[in-house]
């Protein structure tokens, strides 16, 4: 993982084991990669600057700008501001984009390297026919705590409302994934498109609101990491990057079950410049660039030669791969008024 | 002066500087955490001249603060100028409350309502992507515009409204006397508006944050996605060595203004002023 | 006068074009979104459903008015201990209240929370002498503390720069006319240096009740003001129209409140920075 | 006379907003002369001297140079110069630039103009100020280097606006000599402004008093002081007792009640006039010698003289002497033939010469420097 | 008399980075005297000044006020009240509010504080304009306000630091005569300063004149122009012609090679002194009356006379006259014994009263200028 050792074994890039051909065709084209953050390996501390390398093989000028939430994602998408080429939305928000005409459909034909995507992770809900994404990393929520300030391993969400680790309890600051677990809890159909039910959430997280230390996303790490906070629902891979750095933290997955999903490549309809979006997705799915990725990010790889590759450390994370079934769901997407019911909500929330 | 007021301003000192000492401590921090200091060392300072989002961030930064101010520098002088010369009261004042208005509102509507018009001529002229360089420069220099005005106009109002007379009495062309005469006496006014938006454009980040696009960003953007996520020292290495370069410029300055006091003091003296 | 009045015309076409599209425009811009719906359709939904965030806006307000008065409160005194103090240490310790507004306010608003947190450093000290640890961090405390952080010198550099240029004869008219020195502060110095005071506290009160950075990162999230609002609509809830009709009633709400400050300023002088 | 005639103003007129500035004024300069416009704040000085320049083009009206017309010719074609009222001194050039300035724009020679230039310092006296920066320079050097400035590019004519406005009272009397001097040594044509009378009588060849953007009377500062044309001329150079008369017979007018010889005549029998007459010209004498006879109600010393107000019935005079009276004393006064100025009665008829009460006066001159201070 | 001292300072110095500015000054103060400091510019006027309200304290000596020591006494606790060279109205407050504000500070009853303002701005003339914004006013009605200002609180003595100075030449003559009425209707105390010498001699009762911190003389304003005591006076305080001369006994002075009477005494024999004649002094009569003769080398015309310059061997008179002498022509003059003022030979013998030229004098005055305004 980054920040780890194990992140220095690939230190050059050695591209006679690369599958594709990647010629100077396209040099001085302009590509905008819209990806989470730390969703790459960057060079940091010795791993492999995996754009940097793009970049020289193929002369193509990457812009590489993060997003936090897929909430944002869709907003600066759909702002009409910006033009991005390729963006890595969740399994819902594809289905969104998809069912709102924002992405195309890639040919898959110039992805040679789609080959290594493993069986279970085509034909997905939101993708019925694999017309739309290509999937690139994938986890499930887990809840995340501190052996030292948690006595005994939490088996419920309920343990985020418990005011014994009042102001040490993180949250989600996204409504998707919050809302999720309070659904969990309440033992409601993540994707219901009940009203009342959706209330009945925003009162729960409204009840939780006392005890939080505050709401997070990628700031978790400092505050995991630091034992500012005991407890925290994050998504399984940075969960692994965070234990790695502080061995007092320990990940479940609650008992009430928890969200899976693939994050996956996506073009959206909007962009100038197909030729090097497949290009750089395939260069992505090349088994040496994916295992650098899947080692400095550390989610679960949906790549088949990473996943019998032996230099993967991760190979074996019972986090990652658990052999015993995790109850998990997909999130779908919700409809319009749905979502603006949930945004309405969510704000609420916050204001409370 | 007395104690407690010494004291006092101890104590301002403190609470404005404790940030920055922090800053500079964790810099060098051995681990890639600003929270918990485990150890000295320098890599973050090395991982700075590594990171090429940083440096990147760096040299877009600089280039658009730089033009920015100068081309701001150029118009707000050139109104200025327009705006001393207009009789009509209420057109002036009406301009001049215009003016006034990128100051007075706050950062994240001007932000907000640039964002908005450009994204809707943007969609008019069917341009898949404005929000970028252009859009940067064009909101930098709007923001930066009124300081301009303000540190000019004031000038202008102290020269002698007989210079320009006295230069077309001796034979220069009103254009001639402009440039000749007026432009050098209203310098420092130019000059204040200069530094004053070439430094709030390094600074800004609430205005750029809504004009930006993926493919130009600056350093603040950069520096507010990292707040996101994760601050990693190297950025803290960054502001470090950014503080010491505007501590040693200033003292630079204040150094050699001193001097020049003390000497034009002593000249005074010398002279029997 | 014909030919000048041409000339002016000319000189001023530029800008005026500028301050009409990048300036006016962007603010019709605002409202149009703010009238209407998704589909571009009139309506004042949006303004009605305001009232939902009625709490956001009063809670920005009372945060930023408690920063404004703090910031008062301690500015006044420096300002004034410092316009009686030597040239040299006024010139010295204005620098120093500048240095920092030099750099990255993301940055050191965000090593606030190393100070502040409960491991932070704050806390580590207290330990230190068996007290605490104190929440500091992620409450209302904190964002008010961030915001008199980030805008105390705006407040200092007006009220100091109008003290330091009061006309010392007016100080003596006074003290000849009775008043003990603490009757020339109230009656004298501190109606004369209203304008600058009025200056501070614009410069003061309109970035913090439009902050979002700061709530964001020293408030956890937990408290929303306007600024979080505005910020979720345009860049995650993609709710183009609510978030402008936000800003559009902040707009209000500042022009407002500015008419009435300026009403207690005698002269209607140009912004002192 | 004719033929040395430099500039030819023919019926002047300018308005702003509406207001008239300068109503139908007709003028000429002859070439080689010191004339001076004399009047109050705001009567038009300053805009006459602007529409020689060429900062300023009358409504109507001709301005003739040598006999060729200039009404839009620009000011950097005139061969005019002008020194303003606070000299306008370039800051940012030094004493030389700034003296060099106009010899450069004609593209000179530089040994030519570094000749001039020399020159010029040598004639305001001020050979080796070349390098100081013109504002650490004292108002009387400021003043030469303007001057020296204008004179460098050989004007025909230059126009001086209230040049020792700005200067103390003895540094402004010694520059007066000194312009005076250079202006004879050069032989240029002066056009100079001031509304201080005692400076205009001194040092001009011809004054024309103006009021109100008319002119009141042009002639010799004798002639002016002498023989004023009406009682706001009469009033504005130097002190005046002016008295409501009437014309009984040629040499012969009544007033005070008292007829007096004079040396004026050609008015109509039984004409009410303005009689005027100067402090200095009543002579203090014994009672039985008196012509009139008043109390003494004020005594100021003023060191040449004393200033005294005596109270002829009701009528307050003012009289200068150079012997004391007591206040409360009754004194006799004398005035010869010849000492008595006969005006026709004009607008300013009855505002000025009575002394009896300063308050009137001076609210007028509180409210004319208000509405100075709101032109501003 | 001795009772009715207010102030007195003894033995006053003060001196700023090691520059005695005012030295060892001695000086009463009568109640409700006019009494004013007249001297070049840094001559130590409004630091003497500052001196008798407090805002400064002096190296050594006593200021005693009715008797008792004042040093260290603060401004506030002083019946003194000053009116500033530049007024220091408070912007911040209308006319009533400035006037108000000394009585609002006493914590005088409302009813008070109107009736006393009301009083006031009757005295200066100010009906109706209570609620102005000051700096809508004209200068004279600043100064009036300021006045009014001081007043208001009923001072024992009133200090005016060149009230006038900024106001016009009209303005200021009527403002005189204004002060004086105030003074005298108040029955207050006022030490005045100026630097303009017809100012000091119309107004005072007495006059002190200063130069380098030293106190010149002191007298009434006939005493000091008839009677000055030095050379420095003797020009500070109008014209004059100074002339080296012999007393060769008593009443009988010689000087411009002849002996003249005269109507001093008590020098030693043969004793070097400076003669004064005041220009008004000098009669011109025919040249068969004449004691001395002499070149005309220059005639201005004033007004109320004519300045005549005359070239006596080699000395430079000026001349007032109401007659007019043409340039090089030759005439004799007159001077009666009284108009002979001999002054023993100070430091300032031979730098004043010579007309031969202008320029030296000039030049002096000009680095005078120049350090006027370093010193602002
Ligand atoms: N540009 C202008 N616009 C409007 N009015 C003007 C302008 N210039 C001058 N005036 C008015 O014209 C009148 C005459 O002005 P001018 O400057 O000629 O007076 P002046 O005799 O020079 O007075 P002063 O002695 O005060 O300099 C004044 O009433 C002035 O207010
Ligand atoms: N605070 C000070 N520090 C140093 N020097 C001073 C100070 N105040 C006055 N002086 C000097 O003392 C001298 C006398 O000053 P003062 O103000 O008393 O002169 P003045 O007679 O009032 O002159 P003016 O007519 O110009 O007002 C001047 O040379 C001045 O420069
Ligand atoms: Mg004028
Ligand atoms: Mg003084």
């Amino acid at each position: 993982c980054k920040g780890a050792d194990s992140g220095s074994m690939i230190e050059g890039l050695d591209t006679s084991k690369l599958i594709g051909e990647y010629t100077k065709e396209l040099a001085g084209a302009k590509l905008n990669v819209f990806n989470w953050g730390e969703y790459i390996s960057d060079g940091s501390e010795g791993s492999l600057d995996v754009n940097a390398a793009f970049e020289k093989l193929t002369g193509i000028d990457v812009n590489y700008s993060n997003y936090d939430t897929n909430e944002a994602l869709y907003t600066k998408l759909s702002g009409g501001g910006a033009s991005y080429d390729i963006i890595v939305p969740s399994d819902y928000m594809i289905e969104r984009l998809i069912n709102e005409g924002m992405v195309q459909k890639p040919d898959l034909s110039k992805i040679p390297n789609y080959k290594y995507i493993p069986e279970e992770f085509k034909n997905l809900y939101f993708d019925k026919n694999n017309e739309y994404s290509i999937p690139y990393t994938n986890g499930m929520v887990g809840l995340i705590y501190n052996k030292t300030m948690v006595e005994e391993a939490p088996k419920s969400w309920s343990s985020l409302w418990d005011s014994k680790y009042s102001g040490k309890i993180l949250m989600f600051n996204n409504s998707r994934d919050s809302f999720g677990i309070a659904l969990y809890l309440l033992g409601i159909d993540v994707n219901t498109a009940s009203q009342a039910q959706w209330e009945a959430c925003a009162e729960k997280l409204k009840e939780q609101k006392q005890y939080l230390q505050r709401y997070v996303m990628d700031e978790v790490f400092d505050l995991m990491e630091s034992g500012e906070a005991a407890l925290a629902p994050y998504y399984a891979g940075d969960c692994i990057s965070m234990i790695e750095n502080n061995p007092d933290l320990a990940l479940v997955y609650p008992n009430e079950g928890t969200n899976i999903f693939v994050d996956s490549f996506c073009i959206p309809k909007s962009t100038q410049n197909v030729e090097a979006a497949l290009l750089y997705i395939n260069f992505m799915l090349e088994p040496e660039i994916a295992l650098a990725n899947a080692e400095f990010i550390c989610y679960a790889c949906p790549h088949t030669a990473v996943l019998a590759d032996e230099r993967y450390s991760l190979r074996d994370n019972e986090a990652l791969y658990p052999k015993k079934k995790v109850k998990a769901e997909y999130f779908h997407n919700l409809d319009r008024d749905t979502l603006d019911l949930l945004a309405r909500l969510w704000e609420d929330v916050k204001l409370y | 002066m007395k104690i407690h007021s010494k004291i006092y301003m101890a104590l301002i000192m403190l609470f404005l500087y404790a940030p920055i000492i922090v800053m500079v401590v964790f810099s060098f921090n051995s681990s890639n955490s600003t929270g918990v200091m485990v150890g000295f060392s320098i890599k973050w300072y090395g991982e700075l001249f590594n990171s090429s989002s940083i440096l990147n961030a760096l040299k877009n930064t600089i280039v658009l603060a730089l033009c920015s101010s100068v081309i701001s520098v150029i118009i707000g002088t050139l109104a200025a100028v327009g705006i001393f010369m207009l009789k009509r009261k209420w057109l002036k004042s009406s301009i001049l409350t215009v003016t006034n208005i990128p100051m007075m509102n706050p950062d994240i509507v001007t932000g907000v309502s640039m964002m908005l018009l450009f994204v809707f001529v943007g969609q008019m002229l069917g341009m898949r992507e404005v929000l970028g360089f252009g859009t940067l420069l064009i909101a930098h220099i709007t923001f930066n515009l009124p300081y301009v005005i303000l540190s000019v106009l004031p000038k202008l109002r102290q020269t002698d409204p007989h210079l320009s007379e006295a230069a077309q009495d001796l034979g220069c062309t009103p254009f001639k006397a402009f440039f000749k005469v007026v432009l050098p006496t209203i310098t420092t006014g130019i000059v204040t508006g200069f530094i004053m938006a070439f430094t709030l454009s390094l600074d800004d980040f609430i205005i750029s944050y809504f004009t930006s696009g993926p493919e130009y960003q600056t350093l603040p953007i950069l520096i507010f996605s990292m707040t996101k996520r994760r601050v990693t020292p190297d950025i803290y290495a960054l502001s470090s060595l950014i503080f010491v370069v505007i501590l040693v410029l200033l003292l630079i300055m204040n150094i050699t203004q001193s001097r020049a006091e003390n000497k034009s003091k002593k000249l005074r003296t010398k002279e029997g002023y | 006068m014909n030919t000048s009045s041409r000339a002016s015309g000319l000189i001023n076409a530029p800008y005026t074009a500028w301050a009409m599209i990048f300036i006016i425009a962007p603010l019709g811009m605002v409202a149009y979104f703010a009238f209407t719906d998704r589909a571009g359709n009139f309506t004042i939904a949006n303004i009605l459903s305001l009232n939902n965030y009625l709490e956001a806006f009063l809670r920005s307000i009372l945060f930023a008015l408690i920063a404004t008065i703090i910031c008062l409160l301690i500015a006044y005194p420096l300002a004034y201990i410092l316009s009686k103090s030597k040239a040299n240490l006024q010139r010295n310790v204005i620098l120093l209240i500048m240095i920092p507004m030099w750099m990255n306010f993301l940055i050191r608003t965000y090593s606030w929370i190393t100070i502040l947190s409960n491991n932070g450093i704050i806390n580590s000290i207290l330990s230190y002498f068996g007290v605490g640890p104190l929440r500091m961090i992620n409450t209302s405390g904190a964002v008010i503390l961030g915001m008199v952080y980030n805008f105390l010198p705006y407040m200092i550099l007006p009220i100091y720069s109008i003290m330091s240029r009061l006309d010392n004869n007016l100080v003596e008219a006074a003290s000849d006319l009775g008043a003990s020195s603490s009757q020339v502060l109230r009656k004298v110095i501190f109606p004369l240096s209203l304008p600058g005071v009025i200056s501070g506290i614009t410069m003061v009160f309109v970035p913090s009740v439009s902050t979002f950075y700061i709530s964001q990162k020293l408030g956890g999230g937990k408290m929303l003001l306007i600024g979080d609002l505005i910020e979720i609509q345009f860049q995650s809830a993609y709710n183009y129209n609510l978030g402008a009709s936000l800003s559009l009633v902040l707009m209000v709400l500042i022009i407002i409140c500015m008419a009435v400050m300026n009403k207690f300023a005698y002269d209607e002088g140009e912004l002192i920075i | 006379m004719e033929d040395n005639i430099i500039i030819d103003l023919k019926n002047i007129s300018v308005s702003f907003d509406g207001q008239t500035i300068l109503n139908n004024l007709s003028l000429y300069i002859r070439d080689k002369e010191f004339i001076t416009f004399l009047g109050p704040s705001g009567c038009g000085k300053t805009t006459t001297l602007r529409i020689i320049a060429g900062f300023l083009e009358p409504d109507s009206g001709e301005i003739i140079f040598e006999g060729k017309k200039m009404n839009g010719v620009p000011p950097h074609k005139r061969q005019v110069n002008t020194i303003f009222q606070r000299y306008a001194l370039f800051p940012h050039l030094n004493v030389y630039e700034n003296i060099a300035f106009g010899l450069r724009l004609k593209k000179a020679r530089p040994d030519e103009i570094k000749q001039t230039v020399d020159e010029m310092l040598e004639l305001v006296n001020l050979k080796g100020f070349e390098k100081r920066n013109v504002n650490s320079l004292s108002g009387g050097q400021q003043q030469r280097v303007a001057i020296a400035r204008a004179l460098a590019v050989k004007p025909r004519v230059l126009l001086l606006d209230e040049p020792l406005g700005a200067l103390d009272l003895k540094l402004r009397k010694d520059m007066q000599v000194e312009l005076k001097k250079i202006q004879q040594a050069m032989g240029i044509t002066f056009i100079y402004v001031t509304h201080d009378q005692e400076e205009a009588l001194s040092m001009s060849d011809t004054i024309v008093v103006m009021d109100n953007g008319v002119i009141q009377q042009i002639g010799t500062p004798t002639g002016i002081y002498n023989e004023p044309k009406n009682a706001f001329v009469a009033d504005f150079i130097g002190e005046s007792n002016i008295l409501d008369g009437i014309m009984r017979s040629d040499f012969n007018v009544e007033f005070a009640g008292i007829r007096f010889k004079c040396v004026d005549k050609g008015f109509a029998r039984n004409e009410l006039v303005d009689v005027v007459i100067r402090p200095e010209d009543v002579d203090v004498v014994p009672l039985e010698q008196a012509m009139l006879k008043g109390e003494v109600t004020s005594v100021t010393f003023k060191g040449v003289h004393y200033e005294i107000i005596v109270d002829i019935k009701g009528f307050k005079w003012m009289i200068q002497s150079t012997d004391f009276q007591e206040v409360g004393d009754t004194i006799g006064i004398f005035i010869k033939p010849e000492e008595i100025q006969i005006m026709k009665k004009s607008q300013y008829s009855g505002k000025f010469g009575d002394y009896s009460s300063f308050s009137e006066e001076f609210d007028e001159l509180s409210q004319l420097g208000e509405s100075e201070e709101g032109a501003e």
